[in-house]
């Protein structure tokens, strides 16, 4: 009897959806994300009626609600920042480019929804930052794969991720290049014993994994013993277990492998055991969060990132300025990253003299551009290789702490 | 009630049966002129949410036990079929129907402890089931590969032919599932087993007394509803392809119940509506999106407050249909007399 | 010998005896009554034959067989069937739903029938049903198979919780309180209504505290009074037995309370 | 457990006093599920998400520079408002209807939760923001082994909370007419019991044992973020359920038991299986004992 409704429903749905497909590129401007968009659309609006040409359409897909939500947000942050610098020095072969924002809530199937959604837009050309998580990021890779555009993750850390396809590309420290980095800290800071606190998720796993291997193939030549490895899951606030191992294994210094809000919160309940131990963080813990949260708890530790602030390098500085003008926060690791992906996929743009999404694919392979992260290109893998600054907190701020880091090859030599 | 009588349009047989065949052609031809592949997964997203209301549908719905382990079995699902496609190369629907098994076993373990539990204590032992399914795919680390997740999960081949979500052939897949779980409530709902469940939710002991073996109905019940889940996870795998521990999550559970509470508990058409408006509200308004979680719990609360029944669920007014050679004296066929005068 | 045979029969919750070494028997055909006042233990007579409660001691055995402390599947499978002292109707289902769950033990078919929709399923199916509208035209209810139940008006839902426990293919009645609540023309229609069942071969007990329809329904009767026993025999014997009066001091507002 | 890690008594010793820390923590909040249940039978699902908003409204007041004392005194009457809010506008209503069985409030305690939650993130935003601890002392090491002394005030205050609440149910009229409502809400109505005002209080009364939660925990922890009550609630909740819920020295006990074993559990299998702790032990419970430790068994009535 009501089988009407149902159809009136059905019927309902499939026009709904089909304006919803229709809209939801521009309907971004509906919620912040792509007003930003939206505003250096018309801050250039005179740019763009000289170059009488339609917009070159980038795609930015994150987590702009939910738990990662900052993550995501400050990727756009850094989309944002060089979409207008380009803009302002004319664009790209004469047209402006546009970003177009998705929220895809840190969740696989948003995440795989966003990413058809893009795909099946004819007029977006890349994906210049693809979520936040490995886990989200790699449900919505193969699609990518499958429809033949080029996607730049700003952020994904899962060993296997860049491997899933020639157009997945990612700018960020692969595990292995992160290992090197952090493999050398505690010989920086001399530490005798040291303890391991990981959180179990992709990349936390494999990175233990990872360094343990080092360390085996190594002990007889450091002069550290790894005494002890702690495990939590993700959302623990409570890490008295974990600090009672850590202390039990007296340990004099610790590898925290999550990002920053779980180091604060570790950080201030380990401190109150025990202030001495060096706490050693990895890049996910760069961020200004970090030291409001923790305050005196994680003065004096150290830890690295692929940009530093404060360099006088000219591409950072211009960077970072114009983020604090935008924004007036600082930018970290991720919006640099997403910041580079915009300016690599630009330079493709202009080699290939066109927006074809597979060109564009193949430029990416070749094109290397100075920005943030120094002289920046993709290897075979897709992979971006790029160089890590340590970083010590000194009242109240992250300090850098100057060619603290060797090759691996003279590490290994130098032990 | 304005709501009620636009819900209790009554509409004769020939006319909603022409509607069904419209609204079938409609589903079938879909794919053909469909703006995107965004819109199919969407659409087989829809599809998988209705299947997943409908299992729930079984215990919340018939038996009136609130679960909010629904996720969890998908899970199980999910993960068998990922590990036997992936690890040792089994094909789609020879792996699909293990999955389906072993999630039914998982029921069964869960029910046999809970099922003399009712109302929150059941929530909450449901609840920590997610945890516990949560913790063992982190930590069983030679099948489930941890927290590194399985990648590359098969789909369905036939003859030769991937069904991809681009061919549509997910979306067929979906559809023929979705038509057998429809089917399968329906069965249930209109045989013994389905009075049974009915009567165990409004009245247990009378039932006990009534001869009906309340335990056993209810643990059967819930065993069907985790097969059924578990299916609807192995369909979620093999349209995502990679999945990790936390791919399943309380959300998901707590959206299929609001599908099932908007929908109608009891009611198969209010499943399918309910994940059609729920799921695609997101997309559509998509200013709602930061929002939506708010829009699910508002929904649980309203639908409490002033429809409990659902959207199409609780008492219809059409006549009792008779088993064919039933005869009534005293009584001439045709329409029922409704209410009492 | 009797259909329904109790002997030594005894309850208690906690301290409180609820049920003393209660003994009765009822034979095939007969109508019989358990009346007395208040917190006499009838009822928790009814849940301990019924399987509800388990007893603590004494033995009930029903058409031969021992049926103490068996599951209430097995005891309604042996042929004793209940209503209840307050309605307990499967409110948000039809009419005939209620009494085809009367006849569930009896509807026999496998999932892998119903799933299949088997010749076996439509059979066991349609024989369910025909009973159930036997049923509910015998009783004159019909017309009302599709309404729901908690429609119906109370003197009906009275009548259907009786046919619900007769779909069970019960040789014994258990009826608690059927009068509870009704008025004089209703009870009198009740009367009529259970000697008619009595007719079609059904034995019936029953618990009661209208006075006039026990006397004028009950072939034998029983008296309890603080879970003991303290009379038996026909309605007469009772009527001018003392103690029962003794017993029935102050029955008066027991009746108002019930109604 | 990482065959790495260095073992032994010590350990152990410490992971158990840590238990008892976490095990108060949970208990402080499963108090205030059972204390809602002892009197009106309803398992209080969004009282998490109370407890969540309770605790960024601390922060919110004190970020407005009112000082603890004033912000944790505004919030309770807040939270109070929001919890009594909760009953008046969804659950009396429901109360009221015929059909306002179990399940029906139930699924709208659930509903409430996830609005409150998402309210939370919509309005303070998803990430943790950091909360001054003005109740830590220090550490204090007592024959080798780390006792936080924020614990000791988590402990001393739940123990008195306890002991107020329990005073408040058996030794004031209102808790008599509490008890009253509990055994049977029409007798204790016209027992002259005022049921409605009753109710309200008991309310009241949990919005406020949640605030003085939130503010411990917070306190402790130094972090407030919406999803703050969902692992918290959900092992507090088994917590209460575990001793029996509506017995308020149960819940303590509860609390402890799951503490005390998620940090052996640590002890024993490594970190990974913390949080599903509390439910298996949960389960178990239930499975022998589906009233929880404590818990009495009513008589099913025909």
């Amino acid at each position: 009897m009501k089988k009407s409704i149902n159809i009136l429903f059905a019927l309902l749905l499939v026009v709904a959806l089909i304006s919803g497909c229709g809209t939801s590129s521009t309907s971004g401007s509906g919620n912040k994300p792509a007003e930003a968009s939206a505003n250096n659309g018309s801050g250039n609006g005179n740019v763009a009626s000289e170059a009488s040409q339609e917009p070159i359409r980038l795609a930015h897909i994150g987590p702009l609600t939910g738990n990662m939500a900052d993550f995501g947000q400050h990727a756009l942050n850094g989309v944002q920042v060089a979409v207008e610098e380009i803009n302002e020095n004319g664009g790209v072969m004469g047209r402006m480019l546009e970003v177009v924002s998705y929220d895809d809530k840190n969740v696989g199937e948003d995440a795989a929804a966003a990413a058809e959604l893009v795909i099946s837009d004819s007029s977006i050309c890349a994906v210049t930052s693809a979520h936040y998580s490995s886990g989200v990021a790699m449900v919505a890779a193969p699609l990518y794969q499958e429809a033949g555009m080029a996607a730049i993750s700003p952020s994904a850390s899962h060993p296997e991720y860049s491997s899933i396809g020639d157009y997945i590309f990612r700018n960020n420290l692969t595990e292995q290049a992160e290992l090197v980095y952090a493999f050398q800290m505690p010989t920086i800071v001399d530490c005798k014993k040291l303890g391991i606190v990981s959180m179990m998720s992709d990349f936390g796993e494999s990175f233990v994994h990872g360094f343990e291997e080092l360390y085996e193939a190594n002990k007889d030549k450091l002069g550290y013993e790894l005494a002890v490895e702690s495990f939590f899951v993700d959302g623990t606030v409570d890490f008295a277990p974990n600090v009672a191992e850590i202390v039990n294994g007296d340990c004099d210094a610790i590898i925290f492998v999550a990002e920053y809000n779980n180091l604060a919160a570790f950080a201030m309940q380990y401190r109150k055991v025990d202030p001495d131990a060096q706490i050693i963080g990895l890049m996910t813990c760069y961020n200004p969060e970090l030291i409001n949260m923790a305050g005196e708890a994680v003065e004096g530790m150290v830890l690295y990132s692929v940009l530093n602030p404060n360099s006088e390098r000219p591409a950072v500085k211009n960077f970072v300025d114009r983020y604090v003008a935008k924004f007036n926060s600082q930018p970290d690791f991720i919006a640099a990253n997403a910041y580079d992906n915009v300016h690599m996929i630009a330079a493709s743009i202009e080699k290939t003299g066109s927006t074809d999404r597979e060109k564009i694919k193949d430029a990416l392979y070749e094109v290397e551009v100075t920005c943030t992260a120094g002289e920046l290109k993709f290897d075979a893998n897709g992979d971006a290789e790029k160089t890590a600054v340590m970083f010590k907190v000194e009242n109240g701020d992250f300090a850098e702490v100057p060619d603290a880091f060797k090759l691996w090859d003279d590490f290994v030599a130098g032990l | 009630m304005k709501l009620k009588k636009i819900l209790n349009i009554r509409i004769s047989e020939r006319v909603s049966f022409i509607i069904l065949l419209v609204l079938l052609a409609v589903l079938i031809s879909l794919p053909f002129f469909t703006p995107g592949q965004y819109f199919l997964r969407t659409a087989t997203n829809i599809g998988i949410y209705a299947i997943l209301a409908l299992s729930l549908n079984i215990t919340t719905g018939y038996c009136g036990q609130v679960s909010m382990g629904q996720a969890a079995f998908m899970a199980v699902g999910a993960y068998t079929f990922a590990i036997l496609n992936t690890m040792h190369g089994v094909g789609f629907f020879p792996a699909a129907f293990v999955g389906c098994c072993v999630a039914g076993v998982a029921g069964f373990i869960l029910g046999m402890p809970t099922l003399r539990l009712s109302g929150a204590y059941f929530v909450i032992a449901t609840t920590g089931f997610s945890e516990v399914i949560k913790v063992i795919a982190l930590n069983w680390k030679s099948m489930t590969n941890g927290a590194l997740g399985i990648k590359n999960i098969g789909r369905p081949i036939v003859f030769g032919f991937e069904l991809t979500n681009a061919n549509g052939g997910q979306y067929y897949i979906m559809l023929l599932s979705l038509a057998a779980v429809i089917w399968i409530s329906y069965a249930i709902k209109t045989s013994k087993f389905g009075r049974a469940l009915n009567a165990i939710r409004n009245d247990e002991l009378a039932s006990n007394l009534m001869g009906v073996n309340t335990s056993s109905q209810k643990v059967l019940a819930f065993v069907i509803s985790a097969m059924l889940a578990g299916y609807a996870g192995v369909l979620y795998a093999s349209m995502t392809r990679y999945i990790e521990p936390n791919t399943f999550t309380t959300d998901m559970s707590t959206i299929i119940l609001c599908i099932v509470i908007f929908g109608g508990m009891g009611s198969i058409r209010g499943m399918i509506i309910g994940a059609l408006l729920l799921i695609s509200f997101p997309e559509i308004l998509r200013f709602m999106a930061t929002y939506r979680f708010i829009v699910y719990g508002l929904i649980l609360i309203l639908m409490m407050r002033f429809r409990p029944q659902g959207m199409l669920g609780g008492v219809g007014d059409k006549p009792y249909k008779l088993p064919k050679g039933v005869k009534r004296k005293s009584y001439e066929q045709g329409g029922g007399v409704n209410g009492v005068t | 010998m009797a259909l329904l045979e109790v002997s030594a029969l005894s309850k208690n919750f906690g301290g409180l005896i609820a049920v003393d070494a209660v003994g009765f028997e009822v034979y095939e055909g007969e109508i019989v009554s358990l009346i007395g006042p208040n917190g006499a233990g009838k009822t928790t007579i009814f849940n301990l034959l019924t399987g509800v409660y388990k007893a603590n001691k004494g033995h009930i055995v029903f058409d031969g067989k021992e049926i103490t402390n068996k599951s209430t599947q097995d005891i309604v499978k042996a042929g004793i069937a209940r209503t209840f002292q307050n309605l307990r109707l499967f409110k948000d289902m039809r009419v005939i739903e209620n009494v085809l769950i009367g006849n569930h033990i009896h509807t026999k078919y496998r999932l892998f029938d119903l799933l299949f929709r088997t010749r076996r399923f439509r059979s066991a199916e349609a024989l369910s049903a025909q009973r159930a509208i036997d049923i509910l035209e015998s009783i004159g209810l019909g017309d009302h198979i599709d309404d729901y139940a908690d429609s119906m008006p109370y003197g009906v839902q009275r009548k259907l919780e009786i046919a619900r426990a007769m779909a069970t293919d019960a040789k014994l009645l258990l009826l608690d309180e059927p009068a509870a609540g009704m008025n004089a023309s209703e009870t009198k229609e009740l009367l009529d209504f259970i000697k008619l069942q009595q007719k079609n071969g059904y034995t019936i007990l029953l618990i009661e505290h209208d006075m006039n329809l026990v006397m004028n329904i009950s072939d034998r009767v029983y008296v309890l009074d603080y879970g003991k026993l303290i009379a038996s025999g026909t309605p007469e014997e009772i009527a001018n037995d003392p103690r029962v009066v003794e017993a029935y001091l102050g029955k008066e507002e027991d009746d108002d309370e019930d109604a | 457990m990482p065959p790495r890690t260095k073992r032994g008594a010590k350990l152990i010793v410490q992971q158990i006093v840590n238990g008892i820390s976490i095990g108060f923590v949970y208990a402080i909040v499963a108090v205030g599920y059972s204390l809602i249940f002892g009197v009106l039978r309803i398992m209080n699902m969004a009282y998490a998400s109370i407890f969540t908003v309770g605790a960024h409204f601390i922060l919110m007041f004190i970020t407005a520079k009112w000082g603890m004392v004033p912000a944790v005194i505004a919030t309770m009457a807040l939270t109070g408002l929001v919890s009594v809010f909760f009953d008046f506008a969804m659950l009396a209503p429901l109360r009221s209807k015929p059909g306002g069985t179990g399940t029906t409030v139930l699924i709208t305690a659930i509903g409430f939760n996830y609005v409150l939650q998402n309210l939370c993130m919509v309005i303070w935003g998803s990430e943790r923001k950091s909360f001054p601890n003005v109740i830590d002392f220090g550490t204090i090491r007592i024959a080798g082994f780390n006792f936080d002394s924020t614990q000791f005030v988590i402990t001393g205050v739940s123990i008195i909370l306890l002991i107020i609440l329990s005073w408040i149910i058996y030794g004031t009229n209102t808790g008599l007419g509490m008890r009253a409502v509990q055994q049977n809400t029409k007798a204790a109505n016209l027992m002259g019991v005022n049921v409605k005002r009753t109710i309200t209080f008991t309310f009241f009364l949990s919005g406020i044992t949640a605030v003085i939660a939130a503010f411990l925990v917070s306190s402790y922890y130094q972090l407030v973020y919406p999803t703050m009550g969902v692992q918290l609630g959900s092992k507090a909740f088994a917590s209460a359920v575990l001793g029996g819920i509506g017995i308020l020295h149960g819940s303590v006990l509860g609390g402890l038991i799951v503490g005390i074993l998620e940090c052996l559990s640590v002890y024993f299998f490594g970190g990974g299986y913390r949080e599903a702790v509390a439910f298996i032990i949960l389960l178990g419970v239930l499975l022998v004992k589906p009233t929880g430790l404590f818990g009495k068994k009513a008589n099913t009535k025909v």
